[in-house]
């Protein structure tokens, strides 16, 4: 493959209502291998998906959540997260899963992939890439 | 250009089937070329032969198998989203001790990389869905 | 006799619980189940819409599908009542109706 | 009392299958007797046989195949919605010339005239969908 | 059956774009058959179910708003439309097909099947029903 | 290069419409099809939405689902162009993107 594009992964949906969010998950997992340059943006009830202290034992449902946190290890590192969507559904950066990856560059620091964007900023992400998938 | 097509709902119960076939059929005749047509989700459900759809309807599996055929599209409905769905062709079938298959002639069966080659290789993607 | 009144759709995406709580009658019940329950975390656009069905009767949340999306008792709006599936079936048998607010 | 049950939409794809079948067993534990459960709408995808979901997840057809059979239950899959959607049973794939069928055990097929009566003989009706 | 039951369907989503519309009306021609007393309540993007002039020629869907005009001969004469649902999508009563019965007691006079109602009238019927079905 | 953003929700029920023209760039296109068609007849709640859309760039919606809704060129918001399938093939070509606001 000549070279990278740029691959935006659009989460809006709440988890387990449906199960978008579970199989856009599957496709952001395949899609890792092929070493292109991933996004994922979680805006509007899409950010329901990455709550931290997801039980699903009750509603014998897949725990999908801690898929999010393995992530990093396929390269797959900026969570792009919007502020107006959490702020509207009375929720803080601090309400989600922390989601970190070790960066190789730097001793395998850990750091955190979780990215909290206005809603301009994901406009202006939106507007740079190759490929838009939406779920 | 060359377009790459997701199917992302079932036929009758979302429109996003509808659209994505008259889209699919006007970009052909414009003379773009179809990467590939990639039914993930409920999707899947376009590409079951068992079907009966009333008669004064629109027959929409058979609407892509014959669309399909007249161009040599390439249908791919995902192996994960069919197994959970039901939609099986006779290899799977078998692997799955299921006595019986319903995938559609002209559609087949694979992985998601599909799906993301198709993102790589066209100009463009569009997804239809709910 | 009352209605139990169900809503399964959030409120941030869909019209689902505005419409509903529109329409209640008063001693109405309201019960979120499925995607529905996050508009029961209190601070959010939707609370204004909750209290209104408080102040007409009560309303439930599914306790499954609130832990499945991680919204603690401590994180809903007061006055919410957790129930489990015995509870819903309590619910439907205790009210005249059922209406799915789809 | 007696409840009748509808559910409108497919497994996995939407919660609403998993909340009646969780609603449906709390009932019968309750004591309470099921008039009927009618699959509508993309609900009658419950009804094939044919899926292969993965190991770690539910198989929401087999817990309503066994449900049903545990308590008699009477599971019934719309036929107008069903031939739609490619949900056949033996007689019906007959009957259109199909070469397969997919109707999980347990299910039966018939009219919407069976929804309307349930809400007849019913003393509640509870719909789950989408 | 020892007494007849109030039925009421409630349409409150688009035509076309999904499938509810076009199956809800399948239910409603088969229960005209059980002698109920049957109201169809139309309301939020319900309404939209009733425009007049729809034409699904080019969109090749089958056009069902036609079967409407038909229910009156199965004694379904009740259609209640909602006057805010249709204020709020720019639309009035006018904007819809006209749908009318033939009453018998009344020499056959052709009579309107559709009701506007408030909000609150709504309300109040749903809390009349005995079955309350939603597509 | 800007981005074809496609609607297929109807702005009453649903917020697809709403977070769209929350995200458009300067120069962006924006297609209505399928129940999302119904935001483009005047005089709606949803006007004020579709008129920032029509400030930022191109407002386009299907023919043919406007049709098969009954809402003719007459009823809709100034500004909006009817196209056909091959006019929505166009745009998807023109514009470097496209995102679909399911």
């Amino acid at each position: 493959m000549a070279q990278k594009k740029k691959f935006l992964y659009v989460n809006r949906k709440a988890p387990y209502g449906t199960i978008y969010a579970l199989e856009a998950l599957e496709v952001v997992l395949i899609g890792a291998a092929f070493e292109q340059d991933v996004s994922l943006a979680f805006l509007d009830d899409g950010v329901f998906q990455l709550m931290a202290g997801q039980d699903t034992a009750a509603a014998s449902m897949k725990n999908f959540s801690r898929t999010f946190k393995a992530l990093g290890d396929y390269d797959v590192r900026k969570f792009y997260v919007e502020r107006e969507s959490l702020a509207e559904r009375g929720l803080t950066v601090e309400d989600l899963m922390p989601i970190t990856y070790e960066d190789e560059a730097e001793d395998y620091a850990e750091k955190p992939s979780i990215i909290p964007v206005s809603r301009a900023e994901m406009a202006a992400l939106i507007a740079q890439q190759d490929v838009v998938l939406s779920f | 250009m060359q377009l790459a097509i997701v199917v992302n709902e079932g036929p009758y119960t979302h429109q996003a089937s509808d659209t994505a076939y008259h889209f699919t059929k006007a970009a052909l005749e414009k003379g773009h070329g179809i990467t590939r047509v990639f039914f993930y989700h409920d999707g899947v459900n376009n590409g079951t032969r068992l079907t009966v759809p009333p008669q004064d309807d629109r027959n929409l599996q058979k609407l892509w198998s014959e669309l399909g055929e007249k161009h040599g599209l390439d249908l791919v409905v995902c192996i994960a989203a069919a197994q959970r769905r039901g939609i099986l062709d006779a290899d799977e079938a078998r692997r799955h001790g299921k006595d019986a298959s319903n995938l559609a002639p002209g559609f087949r069966i694979s992985g998601l990389g599909q799906l993301i080659e198709a993102g790589i290789e066209a100009d463009r993607l569009v997804v239809f869905g709910d | 006799m009352s209605t139990l009144h169900t809503v399964n759709k959030t409120p941030f995406e869909r019209n689902a619980l505005q419409s509903c709580v529109g329409h209640l009658s008063p001693g109405d019940a309201l019960l979120m189940i499925e995607d529905g329950v996050v508009g029961a975390r209190k601070g959010s656009s939707a609370t204004a819409m909750v209290q209104a069905a408080l102040a007409s009767g009560g309303v439930y949340a599914l306790a499954s599908d609130l832990d499945a999306r991680g919204i603690r008792p401590e994180d809903m709006i007061e006055g919410i009542q957790r129930v489990d599936y015995g509870g819903f079936v309590d619910l439907v048998a205790q009210h005249a109706r059922t209406v799915a607010w789809l």
